[in-house]
């Protein structure tokens, strides 16, 4: 296989990786029973997804400017992900401190 | 004829139910939820129309800052009001609906009864867009071909202004806007808040600077940087002016007077109002488009923040 | 130092092709100098220097937990029994209140299982975790420590 | 059916539904939602007949587009202003339907010198 094959496949391989953990995310996000754990399936495996596309697509880029901008699109995401999660949960943080008490599955 | 692609069926499907969700839900909250969304997938549709400079302008304007500003006001409304639980009874709504469904019905023949072949401004524009030296041909129709429209139109952006505050108590005269106060943000709010804004600027120079030749312009620029400024606002990370603020007044008519100055030199020296003289052009565009967007994000900003209010409503109100 | 930085993601932005004026460099320049003057009087910096070598190792931990929630989260979802016992947590952080206890925040929220809710009258940051039945409270220690180190100072110290 | 077509006539339906909802909704700011439907539904209109008229290596004919920006920031405007219209009403009345009959509770409600 030449280089170009070879990060095609990596690609190809990276990016549909990424996009289960997206469909994951979604899946959490009709399974889990309230929002507060609906937030941690959309946060955390929306991070790896992206991660993963992004990483997928830079071989597909030749400039480094092109890398550092990929890049660049993932730390944003993360940043305004991580904001808004914690903005959600504060909002919905029952006002007492008691855990919302259903729904949680024995491990 | 071809059929329309899947993907703008899905689209005109999902842009008519947020909007028959924008006016059937019951709360108004919510409602103003449903505008945001709605103008989200609005801007793709602009996108599959081929008006990428229309699509930044609808997603940061349309949708943005027009939801924010919809959102803050539900949020200030009564809960007890009472336009929240009457409904007219179901004589008026049916009448409504025929009318309604006529109007759109008259609208709808008419798109389908447009002139074939379309006439176009189109071929116009093309041949004497080298004149101007911009390459995208929407700044080149908006601060060029048409630019008595965008003049007017800052203008009237000082008139809003000017209109917001008039509505202000007397007591409040002098004071600060107070739309965008409100308790202590939390904490990750004030970090986005510190961190984000930086980024908006460069983002706003950088839509602005190449507006010149590729979709982006004054708008969409000033749209992002007011909303940077917002944002710091909304955080309390810094107190919006005071309305009788001398800087702040002159940054925002500093636009319009630009315009009009550049303007009536051309009216001398290349012999019309509007016109600019060979080979100035493009710069005399971008100067007034730099101009434009400072005023405009000023304006934008402001006209967010809301009118004045007493320096010490913040503390009695509770 | 920060100038530099805003300068490069302004070149991300315009993506020089090789034929550019002297005047795209020069606004690109001013924007720069705006984003700076900005990001100072937004956020003022401390008297704190980068210690590269924690901060490396901050990034690895970083990626590496990336990796580690996202499957976790994967894991319980896609399980037919959905194993989670939700809960919260009060985890005393040590990193005084400020833009770095935020940092903490954002960066604790995309680690596995915990998500800030917001912070509590004793000074502590309160988490809603997916499952108490993990070593949080170590885990976060942990990730405190490292950017604690990174940023080249106790944990008191500003 | 071209797309110009298909998202015209979604504009004239969107001009339909926000008439709709000005003339059934009592809350004023419930009125001002519904008519931004009705102005994003005339621009919608401009943008069938911009994308008709693409000419001349362009994707849609600029004019419309452009007018679409200006009916833009000038509907933004509008908006505010009738924004802080309601709210100074709902300070002033404590309610926001437009309803000429002064309403019983009104007297309660303190009313701020202005």
């Amino acid at each position: 296989m030449s280089a170009v094959e070879i990060s095609t496949v990596f690609t190809v391989f990276a990016v549909s990786l990424g996009s289960l953990f997206f469909l994951a995310g979604t899946l959490g996000l009709l399974r889990l029973p309230d929002t507060l754990t609906r937030l941690h399936a959309l946060t955390k495996a929306d991070n790896l997804g992206l991660g993963l596309i992004v990483l997928g697509l830079l071989p597909q880029v030749s400039s480094p400017l092109g890398w550092i901008g990929l890049i660049a699109v993932w730390l944003l995401a993360l940043l305004a992900g991580a904001t808004v999660g914690q903005l959600l949960a504060g909002a919905l943080r029952p006002s007492d401190g008691t855990p919302p008490d259903r729904g949680g599955g024995s491990a | 004829m071809s059929l329309p692609a899947p993907v703008d069926l899905g689209l005109a499907a999902l842009v008519l139910g947020l909007a028959g969700w924008v006016i059937t839900t019951s709360a108004t909250y919510r409602a103003a939820e449903g505008f945001v969304a709605y103008g989200l997938v609005l801007a793709l549709v602009w996108v599959r129309l081929g008006s990428v400079d229309v699509a930044l302008t609808e997603a940061a304007l349309g949708s943005g800052l027009t939801g924010l500003l919809l959102l803050r006001a539900a949020a200030r409304l009564p809960a007890d009001d009472p336009a929240e639980t009457t409904r007219p009874g179901p004589g008026v709504r049916v009448v409504a609906a025929v009318l309604c469904t006529a109007v759109a019905g008259a609208l709808a023949a008419v798109v389908l009864l447009l002139p074939e072949p379309a006439p176009s401004l189109a071929p116009a524009v093309a041949a004497n867009l080298s004149a101007t030296g911009v390459g995208n041909p929407v700044t080149g129709v908006l601060l060029a071909f048409r630019a008595v429209d965008t003049l007017g139109e800052s203008i009237v952006l000082v008139l809003a202004l000017v209109g917001l505050w008039s509505l202000a108590p007397d007591d409040a005269w002098g004071g600060r806007p107070g739309f965008l106060r409100g308790p202590a943000a939390a904490s990750p709010l004030r970090f986005l808040a510190q961190v984000l804004p930086p980024f908006g600027i460069l983002v706003g120079i950088h839509l602005l600077w190449i507006g010149a030749d590729h979709p982006g312009g004054k708008f969409q620029g000033a749209t992002v940087l007011a909303a940077m400024w917002v944002l710091v606002l909304v955080a309390g990370l810094r107190q919006p002016p005071r309305v009788t603020s001398r800087p702040m007044r002159g940054l925002a008519v500093f636009g319009s007077l630009v315009f009009v100055g550049i303007g009536t030199a051309g009216a001398w020296l290349a012999g019309a109002f509007l016109a600019y003289p060979e080979g100035l052009a493009k710069p005399l565009i971008l100067s007034i488009e730099t101009a434009l967007m400072l005023s405009v994000a000023v304006i934008l900003g402001l006209l967010l923040a809301g009118p004045p209010e007493p320096d010490d409503a913040a503390g009695v109100r509770s | 130092m920060r100038g530099a930085g805003f300068f490069g993601f302004w070149l991300l932005l315009a993506r020089p092709a090789g034929g550019e004026s002297w005047a795209d460099l020069a606004v690109g320049l001013l924007a720069a100098a705006l984003a700076t003057w900005t990001s100072l009087r937004l956020l003022a910096p401390g008297a704190t220097r980068v210690r590269w070598g924690a901060l490396l190792r901050l990034i690895a931990r970083f990626l590496w937990q990336s990796i580690v929630a996202g499957l976790d989260v994967a894991r319980r979802v896609l399980d037919p029994r959905l194993p989670i016992r939700p809960g919260f947590l009060a985890y005393p952080v040590r990193i005084p209140d400020g833009p770095r206890r935020a940092a903490f925040g954002a960066l604790t929220s995309l680690m596995p299982g915990t998500l800030p809710v917001g912070g509590d009258p004793d000074g502590a940051l309160v988490y809603h975790c997916l499952d108490l039945d993990q070593p949080i409270a170590s885990s976060l220690a942990r990730d405190e420590d490292l950017l604690v180190a990174a940023q080249g100072g106790a944990a008191t110290g500003d | 059916m071209s797309d110009a077509t298909l998202f015209g006539l979604c504009g004239a339906a969107l001009v339909g539904l926000g008439l709709y909802g000005l003339i059934c909704h009592p809350g004023a700011l419930r009125k001002l939602l519904a008519f931004n439907l009705v102005g994003s539904g005339v621009f919608l209109l401009f943008g069938a007949v911009a994308r008709r008229g693409a000419a001349s290596g362009f994707g849609g004919d600029p004019v419309p587009q452009a007018l679409v920006i200006t009916g833009l920031v000038v509907a933004f405007a509008a908006t505010a202003l009738a924004v802080a219209l309601v709210v100074r009403l709902a300070q002033a009345a404590g309610r926001t339907d437009l309803d000429p009959e002064p309403p019983a509770r009104s007297e309660a409600t303190p009313e701020r010198p202005s």
